[in-house]
């Protein structure tokens, strides 16, 4: 690991959304100010992870400790290729989702638009913390915040519906947090005695027998549900009862992406590539990542409601991210974590287009969807767009990470991960291109007059991630320079 | 240097009480004042012992000058725990009198001068609990403890508060009773009553194997277990928080249990010493499971009450249990966490025993249900009380995550793994129990949906907070558990300085 | 209910009687308790050190006078307990409560003559215990209870009333604060005499023609007037309190 | 046997604490219950005041003192005399003084505690217009509902 920098940096990073809450919350009688303030703090949050892209570049490490708070374990924040790559997804993609949330909310006229506005903003500061934390300890406590916080969000509409999705969503978080990773986080700290820093070739590594080993892996593993491995993937699909926007980047980028960032830390920083492979544990997480693959996309096959569909699918996407990594192979790690970017960019213009068909005209079903492209051009390409990358065909950025996953299998030699992305990716294929094939080449059976798109905004937003997803594949930017430079950190 | 320090902590508040008391015969307004007045240098007072010890390491102070031999006279002793109770003492005295001067008038009117004098009084024995190092004396200040809780409690108006204080009265006695027995019994096998004698001569004589020791640690554990409303011996516990009045509960539910967990470590510590208490007796893996046992029965108890309050006092059972499983866990960590964990579950209790006597306060009924909408109606108070409830479920950076830490970490180094799953599993029930009440609060009876509330937030319920004497309180003590979790560290190394010399037999 | 708290007493008693087989023999002058330094101390030294022969009186109101001003605290707070608890008269109209007496029919004029006659004995007595504690058994708690005796003595022989008008309860609460106030006054003037909290020692200068030791036989004295005080009112007061349920009205 | 004769006082005070013991527990009656409370400490105060008795000693109270403590009002100031000038007692000749002094405060608080406990059992009569436990909890649930 390169030289340390010492800067507040990534500690402005952190507080420019949280401190944003406050003229947010003062400016709520008049909408327009609360919402310049929103882009205001995601600009500047945008800025602050930009301006560090050169240090990371230039292969060095930013530090910044905050606290003493446990003897060892300090709230520090680490900036290394891997969570600046995840920040830089998450502070793009915020400026972006806000741009449409106030679309769509205005669209919509929903509710308590400042409460949603400020725990958004509570949420991505959250976020950055796990991105940028420096050993397990930090990033537990941003975890925790980051469930709590988006606990109003998810059950938003406040009606049962919503209250069902929100205890299912904090049953399986909490519970997997507290009933998990804290024993195990304990534990950790009982062996390394008091040191959880993450450290390029494991923290633990040598400290564990191979039982230990597997129990702990087990824990954190299936501790940071986030990460929506089966079986405790459900709150996934419970949570789309959110609005969109918030399904978009939370379920799409940040919360999601947040369990699979913490699961490839435990695999990188905590237990080590070492002390897996010592152990043989790498195959056991690529069965259960490869069985959550094959079995989300059947699921996906089955659900008629777009936003269910899509959630299904984003499971089997995470599950992509930790097989990648737990291949413990260079190009496998390389892949996974430029998937982490090339599925936010084309599973948050999916969501986007979910969200905008909703609020043009409150379809929610595929079977509703025939002849869509008529009402909507826009929206419908961005989607097909969209699915390209999910599936994995190019000119999507989806096919230069997926070539990197398929690579990291032949590099580990573990044919069976192949199949598992081959496989899905064809399934993948067949719960998107009907969809695609309806809204472009069928008869719609209420032929509407002219084009209707939704809220501008909506529109707007989802053409910039849409262009971002084609760009991708062109160039795939620092993302494939960061992905590259932590997998040789790491082996 | 002025060496009265503890003097200056403990006696204002006898003092203030016959004050106030004869400010009830003459002008019952000044009561008030000069109550807040005597606990205020009381605090000052415990501040400047905690000084002291930082700086030496412990307090002595020899009642009367009887230092020699040691043991004739009554010796007081402030090691780093005890200053440490010293301060939560008098913190959370102030904290509640500053509650009560608003309350009190509604609910014990014409009764605030006796109310101040035994409040006062009581504070005053707590912190003789917590100072004396002889034997008896303490069982003179449990008494005074006891007795003035009695009567804080059976003052009340409401129809049960009188029954349940006879339990209470009745329950307390025996464990007093039996602290004094096992008092005596060291007595007649020891000849001595000062604490630091009564360890010296066992292990002069090494008595750790007589029957008589066994029995009298097992008389002053009974005692204490009962005290502090361990699982079996905590019927009175329930009654007798909930049907007190409000400004009562908030000063007794947060301390009295605490400062009895707190002479159980004590005398394992200083009296009988670790070695006698973790080596020579068999049954430390049972008293272990009996603490499970508690938290997992308080726990459950918890999940069936409707009431605020009640639901509160079935968790103190709970949080008992960890203490006492943490402090029988054997090694120093364990025992630290049980230690934190009495300064961090103080801490929550009182800011839940605020809000929730505000929210009483407010809609007259301790009925979660009735807590519709209020994350609209009195934001502040619902910030407050989400704070002590995430605390309770362990949600970092507040203080119950960290006592948590500790204690798990000390339940995995003695390998006592169904006590950390104990732990986890009450933690997750405080999670359903308290966003069940979030879920009333946020949600609202959802009969009506939400659809009256278009566009933004402008015609909402208005804000109805409490009057601020209330909300201060209860602010206070919510940045007191983020200040506590953010300085656990430097508590902890603090409370481990009074606990790591006692590492002689190895246990640790 | 009954078997179960059979159970719990013969466990007990069982656990009791067996740590007793190891306690030393009834009336042996040489078990741990007695042969211990400290009550050794008390019995030699106690003459040296506090000139009072009682050592019960030294031990009680001196080595261990701590323990005493609680004590005294705890009856205090029975009183004011009891009060609140009853909680039927408000504090600030604890004047003396005018009482229709009851009717003279029901007064039996001997026993009325006959307490009128022993009543000063008793408080003398009474007196003399508590000022003798020091050189025979006695002190402030023995001798404030036999004055307490003597009041509720005219309570029960007359009424409440008649008690209550030589003594209201307003003033018992006084006393009884002004006794605390004596004892733990008497410790405060220590302290500012520039020793430790209740060390009598330091008081000579203040008292006529006596040493330090001297000093101590006096403190203690004072102390036990003031414990006298508080008992004997306290008592009084608790009295009247059960007997009237709270009301100072009637009684028995 | 001869254990029982030698050791008859902590037997007595078992019996006794037993006996109240079981009265607190089994009783219902409000009343009966605080006399078993008061039977218990009394046993205790038994127990403590047996701890200090000797063989053939006396009361606590050193006879050679009436004089000395006297003369100590006329000459004052006059160290190495005190009390019993010169002699020392001889420990065995009397009584344990310190069991004494302790059993004098749990008298105090033993009579304190009943005189509370009689308060609160007035106070409850005056509410329930009973002191036995089954009625005034079949009071309770009646109100309940």
């Amino acid at each position: 690991m390169g030289e340390v920098v010492e800067s507040s940096k990534p500690l402005w990073a952190c507080l420019v959304s949280l401190l944003a809450i406050v003229p947010i919350v003062r400016n709520r009688r008049s909408p327009n100010v609360r919402d310049f303030w929103s882009f205001v703090a995601a600009f500047a949050k945008f800025g602050i992870v930009l301006s560090m892209l050169p240090l990371i570049r230039d292969g060095k490490v930013i530090e910044c400790t905050l606290w003493e708070i446990l003897p060892g374990a300090p709230i520090q924040f680490r900036v290394d290729a891997m969570g600046m790559l995840f920040a830089l997804v998450a502070s793009t993609l915020w400026i972006v989702t806000t741009l449409y949330g106030i679309g769509y909310m205005r669209g919509l006229k929903e509710h308590a638009q400042t409460r949603f506005f400020a725990f958004f903003a509570l949420a991505l500061s959250a976020t950055l913390g796990v991105a940028f934390s420096a050993n397990l300890l930090t990033l537990y406590v941003f975890y925790e915040i980051l469930s709590l916080s988006t606990f109003p969000l998810v059950t938003h509409h406040q009606d049962k519906e919503a209250r069902r999705g929100g205890r299912t969503y904090l049953a399986y978080l909490l519970g997997t947090s507290v009933g998990f990773v804290l024993p195990a986080l304990v534990y950790c700290y009982i062996k390394t005695d008091g040191n959880l820093d993450f450290s390029p070739d494991g923290a633990l590594s040598g400290l564990l027998s191979g039982k230990e080993a597997m129990v702990l892996m087990l824990l954190l593993v299936f501790g940071f549900a986030k990460g929506g491995l089966m079986p405790f993937h459900s709150w996934l699909p419970g949570a789309m009862v959110a609005p969109t926007p918030v399904s978009a980047l939370l379920h799409a980028v940040a919360v999601v992406k947040v369990g699979v960032f913490c699961i490839l830390r435990v695999i990188t920083g905590v237990l080590g590539v070492e002390t897996l492979r010592a152990f043989d544990l790498g195959t056991v997480i690529v069965w259960i990542a490869g069985f959550t693959v094959i079995v989300s996309s059947l699921i996906a096959l089955s659900q008629d409601n777009l936003k269910r569909r899509l959630a299904f699918s984003t499971i089997g996407q995470l599950a992509y991210i930790i097989l990648g990594a737990s291949l413990l192979a260079p190009k496998g790690l390389t892949g996974s974590l430029m998937h982490i970017a090339m599925h936010a960019f084309g599973k948050i213009t999916l969501f986007f287009c979910a969200g905008a068909i909703f609020v043009a005209n409150g379809r929610k079903y595929i079977s509703q969807c025939k002849g869509l492209a008529r009402e909507m051009p826009f929206t419908m390409t961005a989607f097909a767009i969209g699915a390209l990358s999910v599936v994995g065909i190019p000119p999507a950025g989806g096919f230069v990470s997926k070539l990197y996953l398929v690579w990291g299998t032949m590099e580990a030699d573990m044919y069976q991960a192949t199949c598992f992305y081959l496989v899905s990716s064809f399934l993948n294929a067949c719960y998107f291109f009907p969809i695609i094939f309806a809204a472009f080449f069928q008869k719609p059976e209420n032929p509407a007059n002219g084009i209707r798109e939704s809220h501008p905004c909506c529109v707007a937003a989802l053409c910039i991630t849409a262009s971002f997803t084609l760009l991708l594949f062109f160039h795939p930017g620092p993302f494939y320079w960061l992905a590259n430079m932590m997998s040789q950190v790491v082996f | 240097m002025f060496d009265h320090t503890l003097m200056l902590t403990i006696l204002p508040c006898f003092f203030a009480a016959l004050a106030v008391t004869a400010c009830g015969l003459w002008k019952p307004r000044w009561s008030l004042p000069v109550a807040l007045l005597s606990v205020g240098i009381s605090l000052f007072g415990s501040l400047a012992v905690l000084a002291e010890v930082m700086t030496q390491g412990r307090v002595q102070y020899f009642l009367g000058n009887w230092s020699e031999p040691r043991g004739i006279g009554i010796e007081f002793n402030v090691d780093p725990i005890s200053s440490l109770m010293l301060v939560l003492i008098c913190v959370v005295s102030l904290l509640s009198l500053i509650y009560a001067s608003g309350k009190i008038t509604e609910e014990l009117p014409g009764k605030e001068p006796l109310f101040y004098a035994l409040f006062l009084l009581l504070m005053g024995g707590l912190l003789g609990i917590c100072m004396t190092a002889d034997a008896f004396n303490l069982y003179v200040m449990l008494e005074i403890t006891s007795l003035t809780s009695y009567a804080l409690v059976a003052m009340g108006n409401g129809r049960r508060a009188a029954f349940s204080a006879y339990n209470y009265v009745i329950m307390g006695t025996i464990g007093a009773s039996f602290y004094l027995l096992g008092v005596g019994y060291l007595y007649i096998r020891t000849g001595s009553l000062n604490m630091a004698d009564i360890f010296r001569i066992i292990q002069l004589e090494s008595l750790q194997g007589s029957p008589t020791i066994t029995v009298a640690f097992i008389m002053i554990l009974i005692g204490m277990l009962v005290k502090m409303a361990f699982f079996p011996l905590s019927g009175w516990l329930p009654n007798a928080y909930t049907h007190a009045p409000s400004v009562t509960g908030n000063f007794v539910a947060p301390l009295m249990t605490k400062v009895s967990v707190y002479v159980m470590v004590r005398m394992i510590i200083t009296v009988f010493g670790i070695e006698f208490t973790f080596d020579h007796l068999p049954w430390g893996q049972t008293v272990v499971w009996l603490a499970i046992l508690a938290i997992v029965a308080g726990s459950i108890m918890a999940l069936g009450q409707s009431d605020l309050k009640r639901m509160l006092c079935c968790l103190i059972i709970a949080e008992v249990g960890y203490m006492v499983g943490g402090a029988w866990l054997a090694n120093i960590h364990g025992m630290t966490g049980a230690v934190f964990h009495i300064f961090s579950d103080a801490a929550m209790t009182l800011c839940l025993f605020l809000a929730a006597g505000i929210f009483h306060h407010k809609n007259g009924t301790g009925e979660i249900g009735s807590l519709e909408g209020h994350f609209r109606k009195m934001p502040i108070t619902m910030a407050a009380f989400t704070l002590g409830a995430f605390s309770m479920i362990g949600v970092p950076p507040t203080c119950g995550f960290f006592s948590k830490f500790y204690l798990i970490r000390g339940g995995l180094e003695s390998g006592q793994y169904g006590y950390v799953v104990a732990l986890l599993l009450s933690s997750l029930v405080n999670a359903i129990l308290f966003f069940r009440i979030f879920e009333t609060a946020y949600f609202g009876n959802l009969s009506e949906g939400h659809h009256d509330a278009h566009g933004n937030d402008d015609h909402e319920v208005e804000i109805d907070e409490a009057p601020p004497t209330m909300l201060a309180p209860l602010v206070a003590t919510a940045a007191g558990l983020v200040a506590i979790g953010l300085f656990n560290s430097e508590i902890a190394g603090f409370i481990q300085r009074s606990l790591t010399p006692l590492a002689v037999g190895g246990t640790w | 209910m009954k078997y179960l708290s059979l159970i719990i007493v013969i466990v007990t008693g069982i656990l009791l009687l067996h740590a007793s087989q190891d306690f030393p023999d009834w009336g042996d002058a040489h078990s741990p308790a007695n042969s211990n330094q400290i009550s050794q101390h008390f019995i030699t030294q106690t003459g040296e050190q506090t000139a009072v022969p009682n050592f019960v009186t030294a031990v009680l109101a001196d080595y261990r006078g701590f323990d005493t001003l609680f004590e005294t605290i705890v009856v205090f707070i029975a009183g004011i307990a009891i009060m609140a608890v009853l909680g039927l008269v408000r504090m600030d109209s604890l004047v003396n409560a005018p009482d229709s007496p009851r009717d003279p029919t029901d007064r039996d004029i001997i026993v009325i003559q006959t307490c009128r006659v022993i009543t000063p004995v008793i408080q003398l007595f009474a007196l003399y215990v508590v000022a003798h504690g020091h050189h025979s058994p006695g002190g402030g708690f023995q001798g404030g209870v036999i004055f307490g005796a003597s009041l509720i003595l005219m309570a029960i022989s007359r009424d409440l009333s008649a008690a209550l008008k030589r003594i209201s309860a307003r003033r018992a609460f006084i006393l009884a604060m002004v006794g605390i106030l004596i004892y733990a006054g008497i410790g405060m003037l220590c302290i500012f005499m520039g020793g430790n909290f209740l060390d009598y020692s330091v008081l000579h200068p203040l008292l006529p023609a006596t040493d330090s030791v001297m000093a101590r036989s006096h403190g203690m004295l004072g102390v036990e007037i003031g414990v006298a005080f508080t008992v004997s009112t306290i008592m009084f007061a608790i009295y009247a309190l059960l007997s009237s349920g709270g009301r100072l009205k009637g009684g028995l | 046997m001869d254990l029982l004769i030698d050791r008859f006082n902590y037997f007595a005070y078992v019996v006794l604490m037993m006996i109240g013991l079981h009265a607190i527990i089994s009783k219902r009656n409000l009343i009966k219950k605080l006399i078993g409370m008061s039977i218990f400490q009394t046993a205790i105060i038994l127990f403590f005041v047996s701890i200090g008795v000797k063989e053939g000693s006396t009361i606590p109270i050193s006879e050679h003192h009436a004089e000395p403590a006297a003369e100590h009002g006329a000459q004052a100031g006059h160290h190495g005399e005190h009390g019993s000038a010169g002699h020392t007692n001889n420990p065995d000749h009397f009584a344990n003084p310190l069991p004494h002094v302790l059993m004098l405060t749990a008298i105090v608080v033993g009579v304190a505690t009943l005189g509370l406990g009689l308060a609160i059992t007035q106070k409850i009569y005056r509410q329930y217009g009973s002191i036995e436990e089954d009625e005034i909890l079949e009071k309770l649930r009646s109100t309940d509902v």
